[in-house]
């Protein structure tokens, strides 16, 4: 099931299960998604739950948020993250901030989902990364999903959340198919917001990361292990809150970190991890500088050559890797 | 004394509209004596808030409601307690008229327990049950006032929202992206623009290239109504809630004005000289006017009203005592309250590494 | 062949304005076989772009502007080279029309170092003297263009700029911002919805609460044009452009078509019936109509046409040729421009700690 | 002279001498500035450059730009930068990238300033610090002032940089008085962006921080000296781009960290610092883990009492200081 399917059948699922539950957004009904993701729900569930917006986005999110304040479960599709800006102040200071302002009295149960972070070939405004501006702020839960377990698990537990929820998906993993188990099929099945996942055991070094850079560091790490070399993968599946117990216990068995992400290197998602570990116990476990591989120091170009160059790669893993471990 | 009254007021411009609120409303006595209280109970916690202010109990902003008075306590008696409102930070008014007790406005202010959200939220943050606030944030109320209208009419309420801003606040991007909504969708929103005049400031025609805030939602019917006449506001707003509900959305401006200056830290006079305050207070009162009102068409008596004043004042300086003395919330209350329902273990990081306080 | 010629053009719809532009325009043979050659020019480029987008050798977004070729070449007309435009994302026609030669659009589409921003910006964002992109962020543009203009003002240039943005962009906020400021201040701005029925998949009337575009200014005036009419579409830039000067921004609604789909990864067919594009092509297309005029006029002869037609081709085939075969900037450019002047020493980090890269 | 002042003498002198300069934003002119930085300017430089807008942030932001694009040089005032987040998609997309996406063509002159981070009493919505996301973003300047020299000298090098440069300035400051020297004194007095100031020196461990938390890292270091530990105290002044070399020669020195910044703690300033500080060379020299003194994680709350707590004060700073140096 490619993860594109996995989002429409969480919001399927979502949709049946809770009348409080909508879709609101850009094209998300009559052209079923702009990247498809909301295929045939506007005719399975009608225009009543499934709702084209115009090209307003701080005007739609702001009116999403008060819908939940008033008691419903919107579900936001940002045609691509990248737009969310415009509406940001919605996001963090009407979502996120009034369940504590109003010291519990007005809870916000929305989800804001989209593509996140760099497609192909779109330039510098149509490729930025919200994980860490996001994952900045109390009051706000983030989920980053790779695969299309992790997709359908995440989606559907961030809209059973109370809470207001961020899911940044990857325009490049929709179409990618991925193997469900007989449980992630079910009605049933979310995943707990806030725990990541070993998607690969390894005894020599911890790659921690999110998003389609699980999927790099997989390839790395196939790599590396025809060199002897064990990565462990942490996929964390959840930037906010971050599953704090399953990293350190990663790094405290390799000693060794690489995190690994596609957003700026500054202030970034690597920059948490790496000030998480060297904060924690874990630090005196460490027997090498943690190395952060990113997407490069720059807006994205549109060329194709560096806009390759500008998003790690499993060679950039691999020599980090090495780096870490002191090896050629 | 009368049971009831009648009253011309003057004639709302209209736009977009054929027909506008009636001119000829009556008042029974009780509404006429409730809505006079309604407006000096809240003249008179805005006075005693800005005096715990200069005593430096109440901190940060604060921005007093005095002269609008009218325009909560109308639009208030014309819609049901169901029918959701949300403002912005000019928010005391309306948030005892919503049903929260003085002190729970007072308190809110000293940031005690007592306040209506436990002294988290302070000035501009206050909330009750379909009272959605208090924004902190000019222009962000409006699209959240929308879509509480929206979720009235995907519920299939028979309800409204009221959704207030500013004169200054009328110009933000946010406003015409909710009317667009609003109108598409046919939501049942008020749009209402409670023009004082000036924001911060600036006064009206330096913020907006067009000043007839009543004409500003476009394709969206207006009316301008006088915001310093409770029957005048009430009747209108009894109009405006009909309309919406059959028809979507429909604008406000209420022509009002602020005594104060535009926070407490603001005296209010660098802008505008005090002789135009002083006219107002003079001709345009909004409790004055109404006090008349009643007085000369004997609804109530002058003793009557003389002894709600008396009242007014003591229920109010009552609160502020206890918002004075009230404690201020427990320190571990600091990490509450940041979600519903947190995971039983979760933990929040407080200013260093050594602390991990839980949170519920 | 007649030297010139003068047509009646369908008069304007008009909001706030007693006169709007002159229906009778007259128009030179050279400048008629100009602005045929420039529509040609563009509907040919867009339609080489189409076909290298479908071999892949452009990737990414792809708005063509096919079927809007009109309303640049129109404007272009009337206004000066000092004159500024700014445009959102389907900006390969202004980007033409405004000097950059079509090696440099599609050598920008192709990534290549022949591209008017070297490959860097794609589709969405090429640039010139006084030509300001080019922008992927809905209505961003807006303010940007408003802030040219003021630009044009603060240095008494006595130069405008014009701001383009579609029916669907028409509705944000960001726009009404934009408009009251430029009102306010009067800015030299002239404010052009190219109307083209669609925005992606929503057609109009889903989008908007209002689609008489041309009165969104609401107290900025404003006039609707044929946007499938060169001459109209000049003549009425020409009024607009003395008007702001003199008087501060207006607004124009040009009515057009986009023949492709929203970009390239949109057939364009679900949303609208094929009949609906076939119409348009035959009925309203502007370069077919403007070509009847011509030649019924006798300002050029069916051979000049033709010959126009071949060269026009033959240039951007040779274009389309070398964007192909053009280099993309060598990769160390990826660091470079990210700062005008960065200090001597500046470095920017890659991908992994171990590229530290040089940066100009 | 105070820090207002000292803004108040920047801004003066920068529109003296360059007719380009402007100022723009909600009340900086007739009313003086919400917080008076502006005082007197509309006097002296008339309506044509000291401009009152209408409470549209994100309109006057994108026009600001726009002017810059153009070739002037805007100042833009946000009344604080809390709003900046309406106006955050025209600082991130029109501003920071369009120089990079137009291959140089198009460079953009332009300083967004005003106060940031928490001030006394205002609650969750008017307390954000915006620190560690303008530093994310390549393509902007990040620089924020802590005394009166810091004010000056770098609001005038922000004016005179050709590229967007957004100045993070503190409301609890503004009415503090530093001492100015006489070179901070004449009207060419600029400080380099991107070079931070060691503000005490210490040989035990290095403080490292910025804005405000400058001030309440000299307490504790003073507090600390009392008791035979020496704090040096680095003053960051920049934020983007790091003075990455003057961190690392402190952390080799000391061989301690603490940061402390008012943000956030989760993808904060802090953040970046300690991965900044394990990803380097000077990783090798840590003989504790890099602790971070940040805001607590929480929306900041009205009541006085609570949100003092939520914002790092000197013991919380000696506290971490004694654990890292494992001393109580
Ligand atoms: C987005 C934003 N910008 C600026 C401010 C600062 N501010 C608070 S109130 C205000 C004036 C608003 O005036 P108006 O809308 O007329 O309302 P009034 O205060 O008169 O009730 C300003 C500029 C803010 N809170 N939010
Ligand atoms: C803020 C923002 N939201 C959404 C998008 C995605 N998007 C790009 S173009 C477009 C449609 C715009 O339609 P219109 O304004 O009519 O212009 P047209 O494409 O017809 O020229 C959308 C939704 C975007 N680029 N920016
Ligand atoms: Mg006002
Ligand atoms: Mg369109």
């Amino acid at each position: 099931m490619t993860v594109r399917d996995a989002l429409n059948s969480a919001l399927d699922e979502e949709l049946k299960r809770d009348e409080k539950v909508f879709l609101m957004g850009e094209e998300v009904a009559q052209y079923d998604g702009a990247y498809k993701v909301s295929k045939g729900l506007l005719n399975k569930y009608g225009d009543k739950r499934v709702i084209d917006t115009p090209i307003t986005e701080m005007g739609f999110a702001g009116l999403a948020v008060g819908a939940a304040m008033a008691g419903l479960k919107p579900i936001v599709e940002f045609m691509t993250f990248n737009f969310s800006m415009q509406a940001i102040d919605q996001v963090i200071n009407s979502a996120a901030k009034t369940y504590y302002m109003s010291a519990g009295k007005v809870p916000v149960n929305i989800v804001f989902r989209g593509p996140n972070g760099a497609a192909a070939g779109v330039a510098a405004q149509h490729s930025q990364c919200f994980g860490a501006w996001y994952a900045h702020c109390p009051g706000l839960k983030v989920v980053s999903p790779y695969s299309s377990e992790d997709a359908k698990g995440l989606l559907k537990a961030a809209i059973r959340d109370p809470n207001p929820v961020i899911c940044l998906e990857n325009e490049i993993l929709y179409g990618v198919p991925f193997e469900m188990s007989d449980e992630a099929l079910s009605d049933d099945f979310v995943l707990p917001i806030g725990k990541a996942k070993i998607e690969r055991e390894g005894d020599h070094i911890s790659l921690i990361t999110h998003s389609r850079y699980v999927g790099v560091c997989l390839d790395a790490a196939e790599e590396l292990a025809g060199k002897g070399i064990e990565c462990e993968v942490v996929n964390l599946r959840s930037l906010r809150p971050l599953d704090e117990e399953t990293i350190i216990k990663s790094v405290q068995k390799t000693g060794h970190v690489v995190t690994v992400d596609g957003g700026w290197p500054q202030y970034g998602v690597g920059a948490e991890i790496s000030a998480l570990v060297a904060e924690s116990s874990a630090f005196n476990y460490l027997d090498a500088p943690i190395l952060r591989v990113t997407g490069a120091d720059v807006p994205m170009p549109y060329a194709k050559s560096l806009e390759a160059l500008a998003l790690p790669q499993p060679f950039n893993v691999i020599k980090a890797v090495k780096r870490s471990l002191n090896v050629s | 004394t009368a049971s009831e009254a009648s009253f011309e007021t003057n004639p709302c411009k209209l736009h977009k509209l054929d027909q506008g609120p009636s001119t000829n409303v009556t008042v029974s006595r009780d509404d006429a004596l409730k809505y006079y209280r309604e407006m000096q109970m809240i003249r008179r916690m805005e006075t005693v808030a800005g005096n715990l202010y200069k005593s430096k109990i109440i901190r940060g902003f604060c921005h007093l409601y005095s002269g609008q008075e009218a325009i909560c306590v109308g639009m208030e008696a014309a819609i049901k307690k169901e029918d959701a409102v949300i403002t912005a930070y000019r928010a005391h008014g309306w948030s005892y008229i919503r049903g929260v007790s003085i002190l729970g406005v007072l308190a809110e202010l000293t940031g005690r327990v007592s306040g209506c959200a436990l002294g988290k939220g302070g000035s501009m943050h206050m909330y009750n049950d379909n009272f959605f606030g208090g924004n902190g944030i000019v222009g962000a109320q409006v699209p959240l006032g929308a879509g509480i209208a929206f979720a009235k009419k995907y519920t299939n309420a028979d309800e409204i929202c009221i959704t207030l801003y500013g004169d200054g606040a009328a110009n933000q991007g946010q406003l015409f992206e909710a009317y667009n909504m609003a109108k598409l969708w046919n939501l049942p929103c008020i749009f209402v623009c409670e023009n004082n005049g000036y924001a911060m400031g600036t006064s009206l025609d330096r913020s907006s290239a067009s000043t007839t805030y009543y004409t500003r939602g476009d394709y969206i019917p207006g009316v301008q109504v006088d915001g310093m006449d409770v029957l005048a506001v009430r009747e209108c707003t009894k109009f405006a809630r009909d309309f919406v509900l059959k028809n979507g959305p429909i604008l406000i401006e209420a022509s009002t004005y602020r005594y104060s200056g535009h926070s407490m830290s603001d005296p209010g006079t660098s802008y505008r000289t005090r002789e135009e305050v002083q006219e107002v207070r003079e001709r345009r009162d909004p409790i004055s006017k109404f006090k008349e009102r009643i007085q000369t068409s004997n609804l109530a008596t002058p003793e009557e009203i003389k002894k709600i004043d008396q009242e007014v004042r003591k229920l109010v300086d009552e609160a502020a005592e206890q918002a004075k003395t009230d404690p201020e919330l427990p320190l571990e209350e600091l990490y509450n309250k940041i979600y519903y329902q947190p995971p039983s273990n979760y933990k929040v990081r407080g200013c260093d590494p050594s602390i991990l306080a839980p949170s519920t």
